[in-house]
């Protein structure tokens, strides 16, 4: 069977074509606004073409994500929380628990034996964004994402920028640049108060979490803050390749039954 | 002066030092309506739970917050800091969010000491000073059954009189400040006041009257830009660094940790109970408290008065609705009086920039002129 | 490379009228801001000269560099001018300033110049502050108020919205006025509950119609217009007991050029704001450049 | 049949007299001569009709029935009040309420009815507690204040009844000096006979709320509120109020044992801790979507109830008051009044609310599978305790779900997007999809 997964997510499309179990196309493309049906097409095109099939050869389209709504050809939809525990199942079939770590929302779901959710959290509103907000730092402070994500850790000596929220953080932040602070540092301490919000999602839930956790989303690729976020938490994460695909994997797995 | 200093900077060295020598017991508190006389007169130290600010990731899984106050002390408490205290107080309608952090903090650690008192919001009804008589009663036998030793009349005697002693000299710091030239500035005597929250105060009133001899013999400091702080407590003087390192120097301030902790005192009476629950009826009230929305105003106008203070700062936690409900009543009265004042939001951190700007203008429109020069710099200490 | 969507045009200009070299006086101002930079030199308090960029993330850089720009082909430099005043965040890192003046002092200067002398009330919309200045008939600030600490980076988060959203800075705000009637705005509390819900307002399911892209861009500007109403309210009344009174207003600033929320500020307030032939932006370095 | 009924259902017979009961109350007040004050009369008995011409409105429902009514206009009251220095950290009933009092019209246009006199009393929220600073900002008006605490730890008796002497004190003098300020006479027969038919309503009150934990549930959330308001209809005729009621009653068991369901696809039960979003009730229906019915909470349901050692179910008692109070003085009927009022459940002032684990029993007790919790920025006294309190439930297998904004009284948080999201994470979470589409 060929099953498509799309993840709308705040700031990324993502495509994940699946054959009998195997991943067989994948996608990514920009959200967008006013553009996003298109966008979507053109994601799910390119996905379609590496999997060299046809669109008529998808037998189901399912969708997750915030957008989710937005994607016409998918027949169903599901919840992030729902594609993320069902694609760390897929990927590491011991998985305790997943992390997803995207542009807008941060979440973890525990997961039982059987792979349903036992317990789930998603980040206060005043924790959102933390995906954004690496993002626009990197820009302003002139780096791209991939420069940030390649940095070592902050100085615990050094400079500290707030981790309330992402508009307090970036207030700090400029105030260090202003008064002198280097831009790998006050990048440092973006991604270390970024990864602090982060882990007072890990740190919520009451029953415990096992010790086989998935990271995924967006996030997992920026190795400086799954680094802190790490430190932070006292956890050692999995994380898979392609750990930004995780929600549209999840979503094309839906289509077969949990086992 | 240097051991006030290091007193509320390391905060909880004070008294796990003063436990290790007397081996007595500590008891922290979180508001000012504890009366701190009772269990002082068990040989209890009271100590003051002050936040502080630091990355916090342990407290959100306990209390939806956005008070940072509240969310550091559980912070604290769990790391362990406060691990010295052997009981916790706090009292009804202080603030929701204090009432909070107790709740949470003696949930996790049920082997404390602990007592919720009774506070009349009502306080100028007659039947009040009865109804708090009557929890101070019940306090006092808690306390007794905790330290396993009753509290006799002498020793409530000398708790009142060292506290009043304690105010009564913590009040001539702030009559020094009123000096047209003030040989202290605002920080460094909120810093006093901190330390009075931590210290037992027979030790600090002898170093306390030693320090103000020494205070009057100082030079003063140049004319400065006299400024008055109004709103929620203060755990640090970050602000009033702030403001003295552009030129300005805080006063006097209308602050649960300063004025209003010191203000008034106990008036002995044969009832000892009864007058020190007057006292705290009768204290200078922080708003949850101040029934009448009268008297705070008037309170605040009275200090600006005289203190000949240039402007007032109101100055607020966010989230924070006692004083935020308060505003309305505190800024009508200094509009109808033609008080300038400047009202800002604050929080663990504070933006030099932003609050730099805020206080650098400010002071520019109290009194124009005031310039600084380029390549001014303020310290980084976010 | 695809469009940066969030980009809005930098400028220079040099003023083909004066000879600064007969100039008695000639003074600049120079504001760093977090997001935008801005120098303006005046010759005898005439404009000769201006320059607006983004900020660096070198603020000494950027400094050095809205100064070059503002110079142009003039010919003058640095030295020719006689009295250099910086303001703005950033103000301490123009080396070649003698003095700095806060930011308040200088809008409400600058705005007086662009705007005409009947000037009372000066809303500077900023990229991580809004600031609202009341003003007396004479040039002293009366009281002024910023923004809530939540609602800091409203202008900076415009740039980051467009980027999200793939529509245009410039765009943004005329296209939210095209609506037949403003919706409901999103969350005024902060810029980060306020991305995320107009994100969210894209999800078609539930409401019984969907909303175009140009209702959402509304609901957003309409949040940010909100919240600007909420500090400039907080201002000392100009007569006492009547809060509403917002006499010649001015807007001044990176989000002045977004109809979207200005439009909508003078709606509430039913009142139109002043007009200027200067650009909005420009008004804290005019200030410090008379205030030299 | 709908799919996935499960259930028989069918519309309530008491409706209709309830509209009718409602409709014969609004009348009798709209002519009323009256001078408006602000505050709370009590949660048991209505003291205010006792006085030919005196109203206490209450900011709760008003600044929610703002909020509810009529969007533009709530956020327009709600800026009124936060440039007048009051701001996000208020609770949205209060904000929305002064609010429009500044602007001195309400929604319809008509003047705000300008409050005479208030009574604030202590509340756990320290906005509500403050109530009362409003409506004084326009005159000096009399100010009356009902005092009483919060309890935390065991009952100490001594304590109590010091606590309970204040207050009564406080409402005695109260009533006394409205008398004399208003020039009114309080009517103290009304009041007895008002105190007798309560004690008969709140039996059938817990009845009814104890026919909330039947399989299926006999009413959903929204039927309880709508009939929540008419607990406080003794205004009007206590005899016809209290026949009401025992209709209702004996409706509502008769639902139970045939198995009528208030919502036919039952399939999933939840429970709440807090006061809706009032301006947002869609989102029970919206969660029916999902076979979910809401059976209320500690705040709807009301009476707290305290299980005996043999398993049974009775009223809680405290130490300090009896209801066995000799009614014959003015002050016989005050005592009465505050010593129920003062541990009403609407306070979550007490013990019992406040404990880490006090919602476990309501959750056995009410077989839910779940719970959901508001979390509010501001005004924030009916969060208190929530996340410990969620801990406690999932510890004993039920899945909790928190969202965040729209504050009983106040859309500003309110991101409706993304809480039904939430809903459908929780729902999908727990294996349930959407019945209908």
């Amino acid at each position: 069977m060929i099953t498509a997964g799309i993840d709308v997510g705040l700031e990324n499309i993502k495509v994940v074509i699946l054959q009998d179990g195997k991943i067989i196309g994948r996608g990514i493309g920009r959200t967008g606004g006013a553009g996003r049906a298109s966008a979507i097409e053109s994601v799910m095109a390119s996905a379609l073409q590496e999997a060299k099939i046809e669109a008529g050869n998808v037998e189901k389209t399912i969708a997750t994500g915030k957008g989710r709504y937005d994607a016409a050809i998918a027949g169903e939809q599901y919840t992030e929380l729902v594609t993320a525990a069902r694609a760390a199942r897929f990927l590491h079939p011991d998985a305790d628990a997943v992390v997803d770590a995207g542009a807008d929302e941060t979440l973890i779901a525990s997961m039982e034996k059987d792979g349903r959710i036992r317990e789930s959290t998603i980040n206060q509103k005043c924790a959102a964004g933390i995906g954004t907000f690496l993002r626009n730092m990197a820009d302003r402070l002139e780096m791209s994402l991939e420069e940030l994500g390649a940095l070592p850790p902050a100085d615990p000596a050094g400079i500290t920028v707030s981790d309330g929220c992402v508009v307090f953080g970036e207030m700090d932040a400029l105030s260090c640049l202003n008064h002198g602070a280097s831009p790998k540092e006050v990048a440092e301490a973006v991604i270390e108060s970024a990864a602090i919000r982060a882990c007072s999602v890990i740190k919520e839930p009451t029953l415990p979490i096992g010790d086989k956790i998935l990271l995924v989303g967006g996030l997992a690729k920026n190795a400086a803050f799954v680094a802190a976020l790490e430190r932070q938490a006292g956890i050692r994460f999995i994380i898979p390749t392609d750990a930004e695909y995780a929600g549209a994997l999840g979503a094309a797995l839906t289509a077969i039954p949990l086992s | 002066m240097a051991s006030f200093r290091e007193c509320a900077a390391g905060r909880h060295r004070y008294a796990e030092e003063w436990k290790a020598r007397t081996g007595g017991k500590v008891l922290g508190y979180f508001d000012t309506y504890f009366p701190e006389e009772l269990a002082y007169a068990a040989g209890v130290l009271p100590v003051r739970i002050l936040a502080e600010h630091e990355p916090d990731i342990l407290s959100d899984k306990w209390i939806y917050a956005s008070c940072y106050p509240a969310k550091d002390m559980i912070n604290q408490f769990l790391k362990g800091r406060y691990d010295y205290l052997d009981g916790l107080i706090t009292s009804e309608g202080y603030c929701q969010w204090m009432f909070h952090a107790y709740e949470v903090i003696t949930n996790n650690k049920p082997e404390l000491f602990s007592h919720y008192m009774f506070f009349p919001d009502y306080t100028e009804a007659s039947s009040a000073k009865i109804a708090l008589h009557s929890e101070l009663e019940v306090l006092k036998g808690r306390i007794e059954q905790w330290t396993g030793k009753g509290i006799t009349d002498e020793a409530l005697d000398n708790a009142i009189e060292v506290y009043n002693t304690n105010r009564r000299l913590l009040r001539k710091i702030y009559e020094l400040r009123r000096a047209d030239r003030p040989a202290i500035l605002g920080a460094e005597a909120m810093q006093v006041m901190l330390a009075s929250q931590i210290m037992d105060k027979a030790e600090m009133n002898p170093l306390l009257a030693q320090y103000i001899e020494e205070l009057e013999d100082r030079a003063p400091y140049e004319d400065r830009i006299r400024l008055m702080l109004v709103g929620s407590e203060t755990h640090d003087t970050r602000l009033e660094e702030l403001v003295e390192s552009l030129g300005g120097n805080v006063v006097v301030d209308e602050l649960d940790n300063g004025t209003s902790y010191c203000w008034n005192e106990v008036i002995p009476q044969k009832d000892r109970l009864l007058a020190i629950a007057l006292r705290y009826l009768g204290r200078p009230h922080n708003p949850i408290k101040d029934c009448n929305w009268l008297r705070r105003p008037q309170h605040i106008f009275e200090l600006f008065e005289d203190f000949t203070v240039d402007g007032v700062l109101v100055v607020k936690q966010i989230y924070c609705a006692p004083h935020g409900t308060d505003n309305y009543a505190v800024w009508k009265i200094l509009r109808e009086r033609n008080v300038p004042f400047h009202f800002f939001e604050r929080d663990g951190s504070i933006p030099v920039d932003e609050t730099g700007l805020r206080l650098e203008a400010f002071m520019n429109m109290l009194r124009p002129g005031l310039t600084r020069l380029a390549g001014w710099h303020t310290p980084l200490s976010i | 490379m695809t469009q940066d969507y969030r980009k809005w045009p930098e400028f220079d200009w040099l003023s083909g009228m004066i000879d600064w070299k007969k100039a008695e006086k000639i003074t600049a101002g120079v504001d760093i801001g977090t997001t935008s930079a801005q120098a303006a030199i005046l010759c005898d308090g005439q404009l000769f000269g201006c320059a607006n960029i983004r900020t660096g993330v070198d603020f000494r850089k950027t400094a050095d560099i809205v100064m070059e720009r503002a110079l142009g082909q003039s010919g003058m430099k640095t030295e020719d001018i006689t009295e250099i005043v910086s303001t703005g965040w950033g103000h301490q890192n123009v080396a070649y300033a003698r003095r700095s003046l806060d930011e308040i002092q200088c809008h409400a200067k600058g705005a007086r110049y662009m705007y005409g002398p009947e000037v009372t009330t000066v809303v500077d919309l900023g990229g991580q502050t809004t600031k609202a200045i009341r003003l007396h008939s004479w040039d002293r600030v009366m009281d002024f108020m910023l923004n809530d600490k939540c609602a800091t980076g409203m202008g900076r988060n415009i740039e980051i919205l467009c980027d999200i959203l793939q529509i245009s800075i410039e765009e943004i705000g005329e296209k939210s006025l095209d609506v037949k009637m403003d919706p409901e705005p999103v969350s005024t509390t902060c810029f980060a509950f306020a991305d995320t819900e107009t994100i969210g307002q894209f999800r078609t399911d539930f409401r019984a119609e969907a909303m175009s892209p140009n209702e959402i861009y509304a609901s957003h500007l309409f949040a940010v217009a909100w919240r600007i109403l909420g500090t400039i309210g907080k201002l000392q009344p100009l007569d006492v007991g009547d809060i509403t009174v917002y006499k010649e207003l001015a807007f001044t600033g990176g989000l002045a050029k977004n109809p979207g929320i200005t439009a909508r500020i003078e709606r509430e307030l039913g009142v139109t704001a002043l007009r200027s032939e200067y650009d909005p932006q420009l008004a804290g370095a005019i200030g410090a450049a008379l205030l030299a | 049949m709908k799919k996935g009924q499960l259930w028989e259902t069918r519309p309530l017979d008491s409706w209709d007299k309830a509209k009718e009961l409602r409709a014969k109350w609004q009348k009798s007040i709209e002519s009323k001569e009256k001078v408006v004050g602000q505050g709370n009369t009590s949660f048991v008995v209505d003291w205010q009709v006792c006085f030919p011409a005196i109203t206490v409105i209450e900011d709760n429902p008003a600044g929610s029935m703002i909020a509810a009514k009529n969007d533009p206009f709530a956020r327009k009251s709600r800026l009124a009040c936060e440039i007048r220095g009051w701001g996000r950290e208020i609770c949205g009933y209060h904000g929305t309420l002064w609010g429009t009092q500044f602007l001195g019209y309400q929604e319809d246009g008509s003047p705000f009815p300008k409050r005479k006199f208030t009574v604030p009393f202590p509340c756990i929220c320290d906005s509500h507690t403050k109530r009362g600073e409003q409506c004084r900002a326009f005159e000096p008006i009399p100010r009356w204040a009902n005092d009483y605490t919060c309890y935390i730890g065991e009952y100490d008796e001594e304590r109590e009844k010091a606590m309970l002497e204040h207050r009564n004190y406080c409402s005695l003098k109260m009533i006394n000096e409205m008398e004399r300020v208003f020039d009114q006479k309080f009517d103290d027969d009304k009041m007895i006979e008002m105190i007798r038919a309560e004690s008969t309503i709140a039996q059938y009150r817990q009845d009814v709320s104890y026919y909330m934990t039947f399989k299926p549930a006999p009413l959903t959330v929204k039927d309880i509120y709508s009939f929540y308001t008419l607990g406080g209809l003794t205004k009007l005729d206590p005899e016809e109020t209290v026949n009401f009621w025992k209709m209702f009653r004996d409706e509502v068991k008769w639902r139970v044992d045939n198995q009528i369901a208030g919502l036919g696809t039952e399939r999933y039960r939840w429970m709440e801790a807090h006061p809706p979003s009032w301006h947002y009730l869609k989102y029970y229906r919206y969660m029916e979507q999902y076979g979910a019915v809401c059976i209320g909470s500690q705040y709807s349901n009301g009476t707290p109830m305290e299980r005996k050692p043999d398993g049974s179910l009775v009223e809680r008692a405290y130490p300090g008051f009896s209801k066995d109070i000799a009614l014959e003085t003015r002050e016989d009927e005050i005592r009465y009044m505050t010593g129920l009022d003062a541990r009403a459940p609407h306070h979550f002032k007490q013990d019992e609310y406040l404990r880490p684990n006090a919602l476990n029993e309501f959750a056995e007790l009410y077989q839910v599978d779940g719970a959901m919790f508001g979390l509010w920025r501001g005004g924030v006294g009916c969060n208190m305790l929530r996340k410990e309190q969620a801990m406690k439930l999932r510890l004993i297998g039920k899945s909790v779900l928190f969202f965040e904004g729209s504050q009983p009284g106040d859309r500003t948080d309110l991101d409706e997007k993304r809480f039904l999201d939430q809903l459908d994470g929780w729902m999908e979470g727990q294996g349930l999809r959407k019945l209908e589409d």
